[in-house]
């Protein structure tokens, strides 16, 4: 096939000069469109032009308001167009939020069904659930009482309501961090750097007490105190949990909550590539093959000589 | 990390970062952003601050430190 | 009458030959005369130009004028002095000698084609498949109402004698653990009696264990547990008497109270549904 | 007769069988493709993916 490819290619690329007179007819279309019309075009195209001009340029501002530091593009494992997310890292990320973020950070969209078959087996998932407790709909008596987790349960919120938050944080509210990846510039990258890059404010930035300095937070002032040292939590697995580690564990966590469908989806476009690359080059022969007549017709002109 | 009970477990990242602010562009930087805390430390009325230099300088530390730092994690 | 043969020289598959009419018998041949032709030639129709087509048009016999009585003498031929240019580099090799006879590698080459554009046809249908198997899925159950269909319970949390109501897909749930005496009496009762005879064994997979939807087949309304003449149910709106297993003995209820499915996972727990 | 040819007489010349043909060609396609891709797929994920590490923990019985 490909030797047949590769001729049609040949000749439809090699122009074959031939001596006959060869009436060259001009394709183009613009020669026949009245000069209304050409204006009309150019004004079209300019107007679009100018539009995406506007629209990559207010873009760009907003990345480069003045003096953020953006998050450098870590190496993560998950990064490649056809890598999949570290399972082992999303359970240990788990465990660094269950262990340490939860107490302020809610995650009210993902469910203990998720972590089956992801970081946990069904098992585990039910213990994950059975260890807390929940408020179920009203018994006989019409009170409502508190029951053991199911895995249809959602993971539980830290505080009951978003004043409860406020009020527990002076005034700041913890975001919920089921999408936080997909809701911040820079995702897992700037996750791991802001949980890493706490330093003390540079010079001539006072902050007001409650709030603490980190470079990569817009704006440098953040409600959130440095969570993550080193050894605070034992990780299941062994892992020496030093705080990048938790750092990194704790992002593709979030990660894979906010885009669960991560690894279908590479596995998919996998998939899609190679049976379209192939799609595209049968059709490509077929195209070559219905025109192949048409290509290759001459038409000879010889006017009768007086 | 073999004895990490014994010896105190030590960040990766804190000795990369330490390396790579000793780096000739990043302790060029360094040496900018030291220099504005002092001034603007020694005067007692100014607005000036010194994010713009310390974001020069993390960004340089930061762009030093990314690809290496998880060679170092699990 | 000047006859005018032409031998169709190396005329390949590709080139149309050149068409010309020349005036018939009747009327003298007159080239040299610059007169316009009283008839204006009406262009014909845009020929669909396919490889079938144009391989019709082509001369397959040498040429010879044909002479008709009424109508213009159609000539084809090729003017032998037009150079063809070389087509090599479209022809396969199967065809590259235009002078020898190609019908037999014909099936071959068809072949070729219709093979790589059926394993396209190939491709597509897988395309087309999983892509119509995506939509049709998304219409199943969603995660978060499955995970609701199922219910487990923990049994031995339910005493002997009593009956424990659960909410299970928007519905109440009765499990009731049996004494031995419900289920003497409820296996000893004479099936022509009943008005919907189910066998109490049938019920009940485990006798000690009855697992009941709490919906009174009458008109839906939530029987009562441990009430009625027959010591099972009664349905406060209209009056119904359900037995300990849960059939009907008196009232307007048309059916016994109904079974869902339920297995027994292990000693200790039941999963419904 | 070359093979393709064979094929073509007998398979591919009527539209029927050629339809025919490609149906249980998607059919088999479709199986064998999905069961390259899941390995070439694990391939490239090596270790990384639940399957790879769920040894570790209790089988879900």
């Amino acid at each position: 096939m490909a030797g047949v490819a590769g001729k049609f290619v040949k000749s439809g690329l090699l122009r074959v000069q031939s001596n006959g007179i060869i009436q060259q007819s001009h394709l183009s279309t613009l020669r026949e469109l009245s000069v209304g019309k050409k204006a009309g075009l150019v004004v079209v195209g300019s107007l679009i032009g100018g539009a995406a001009g506007l629209a990559y340029t207010l873009d760009q501002s907003v990345k480069a308001s003045g003096l953020d530091l953006h998050a450098p593009h870590f190496p993560w494992s998950h990064n490649g167009m056809f890598s999949s997310l570290d399972h082992a890292s999303i359970r240990r990320g788990y465990e660094v939020y269950k262990q340490v973020c939860s107490a302020c950070h809610s995650m009210k969209y993902l469910a203990y069904r998720n972590l089956i078959d992801v970081s946990h087996t069904e098992e585990e998932a039910k213990e994950e659930a059975a260890s807390i407790q929940v408020t179920d709909g009203p018994n006989e008596e019409g009170l409502m009482f508190q029951r053991p987790g199911k895995l249809s349960d959602r993971f539980p919120s830290p505080y009951p309501n978003e004043e409860a938050a406020r009020n527990a944080n002076n005034g700041a509210l913890p975001p919920d961090l089921t999408y936080i990846t997909a809701a911040r510039h820079g995702g897992e990258d700037y996750l791991f750097s802001l949980l890493t890059g706490y330093t003390d404010p540079p010079g001539g930035i006072t902050l007001r007490d409650g709030l603490y300095y980190n470079p990569y937070f817009p704006g440098g002032a953040i409600g959130m105190a440095q969570a993550l040292y080193n050894e605070l939590i034992e990780y299941s697995d062994g892992t020496p949990a030093t705080a990048s580690q938790m750092a990194k564990d704790v992002a593709t966590f979030l990660k894979w909550a906010a885009e669960p469908e991560h690894d279908d989806r590479k596995k998919m476009a996998l998939k899609a590539l190679m049976l379209f690359s192939f799609l595209i080059s049968v059709s490509y022969y077929w195209k070559r093959h219905k025109w192949s007549v048409l290509k290759t017709r001459k038409i000879v002109y010889k006017p009768k000589s007086e | 990390m073999s004895d990490q009970e014994a010896a105190e477990l030590v960040d990766p990242a804190v000795a990369i970062k330490e390396k790579c602010s000793q780096t000739k562009e990043c302790a060029a930087l360094l040496e900018k952003f030291n220099a504005c805390n002092d001034r603007v430390a020694s005067k007692s009325a100014t607005t000036e601050t010194c994010v713009e230099e310390q974001t020069d300088f993390l960004h340089c530390v930061d762009h030093c430190l990314a690809p290496q730092l998880f060679k170092h994690l699990k | 009458m000047l006859s005018f043969v032409a031998r169709s020289a190396n005329v390949s598959s590709a080139t149309v030959a050149a068409t010309q009419t020349v005036a018939n018998g009747t009327k003298a041949l007159c080239p040299a005369v610059s007169i316009q032709i009283e008839r204006t030639l009406v262009p014909p129709a845009p020929q669909k130009l396919t490889t079938n087509s144009l391989t019709a048009s082509l001369p397959k016999t040498p040429i010879r004028a044909a002479a008709s009585l009424g109508g213009a003498i159609q000539v084809r031929f090729a003017h032998t002095d037009i150079q063809v240019p070389d087509f090599s580099a479209y022809r396969r090799s199967s065809v590259k000698d235009s002078t020898a006879d190609t019908r037999s590698s014909a099936a071959s080459r068809q072949g070729f084609s219709y093979l790589i554009v059926g394993s396209g046809a190939v491709g597509g249908a897988y395309a087309a498949k999983s892509l119509v198997g995506e939509f049709v899925s998304s219409m199943s159950a969603s995660a978060d109402v499955l995970a609701l269909a199922k219910i487990e319970v923990k049994l031995n949390d339910i005493p002997e004698g009593k009956n424990v109501t659960f909410k299970w897909r928007g519905k109440p749930l009765f499990i009731r653990h049996r004494t031995a005496a419900e289920i003497d009496a409820e296996s000893n009762v004479d099936l022509s009696s009943l008005r919907d005879p189910q066998l109490d064994s049938d019920r009940a997979q485990r006798p000690e264990w009855l697992v009941l939807l709490g919906v009174c087949t009458h008109l839906g309304c939530v029987p009562i547990a441990n009430s009625g003449d027959f010591g099972g149910y009664y349905c406060p709106c209209h009056g119904s008497h359900y037995d300990a297993s849960g059939r009907i003995r008196k009232g307007p209820a048309p059916l016994n109270l109904e079974i869902p499915i339920h297995t027994f996972v292990d000693e200790n727990t039941l999963v419904v549904g | 007769m070359s093979l393709v040819a064979k094929l073509y007489n007998n398979v591919l010349r009527r539209s029927s069988t050629y339809a025919l043909a490609i149906v249980t060609g998607a059919f088999f396609f479709e199986r064998g493709f999905d069961m390259a891709t899941e390995h070439l797929y694990s391939e490239i994920n090596k270790g990384k993916l639940w399957k790879d590490i769920k040894h570790n923990y209790a089988p879900a019985e």
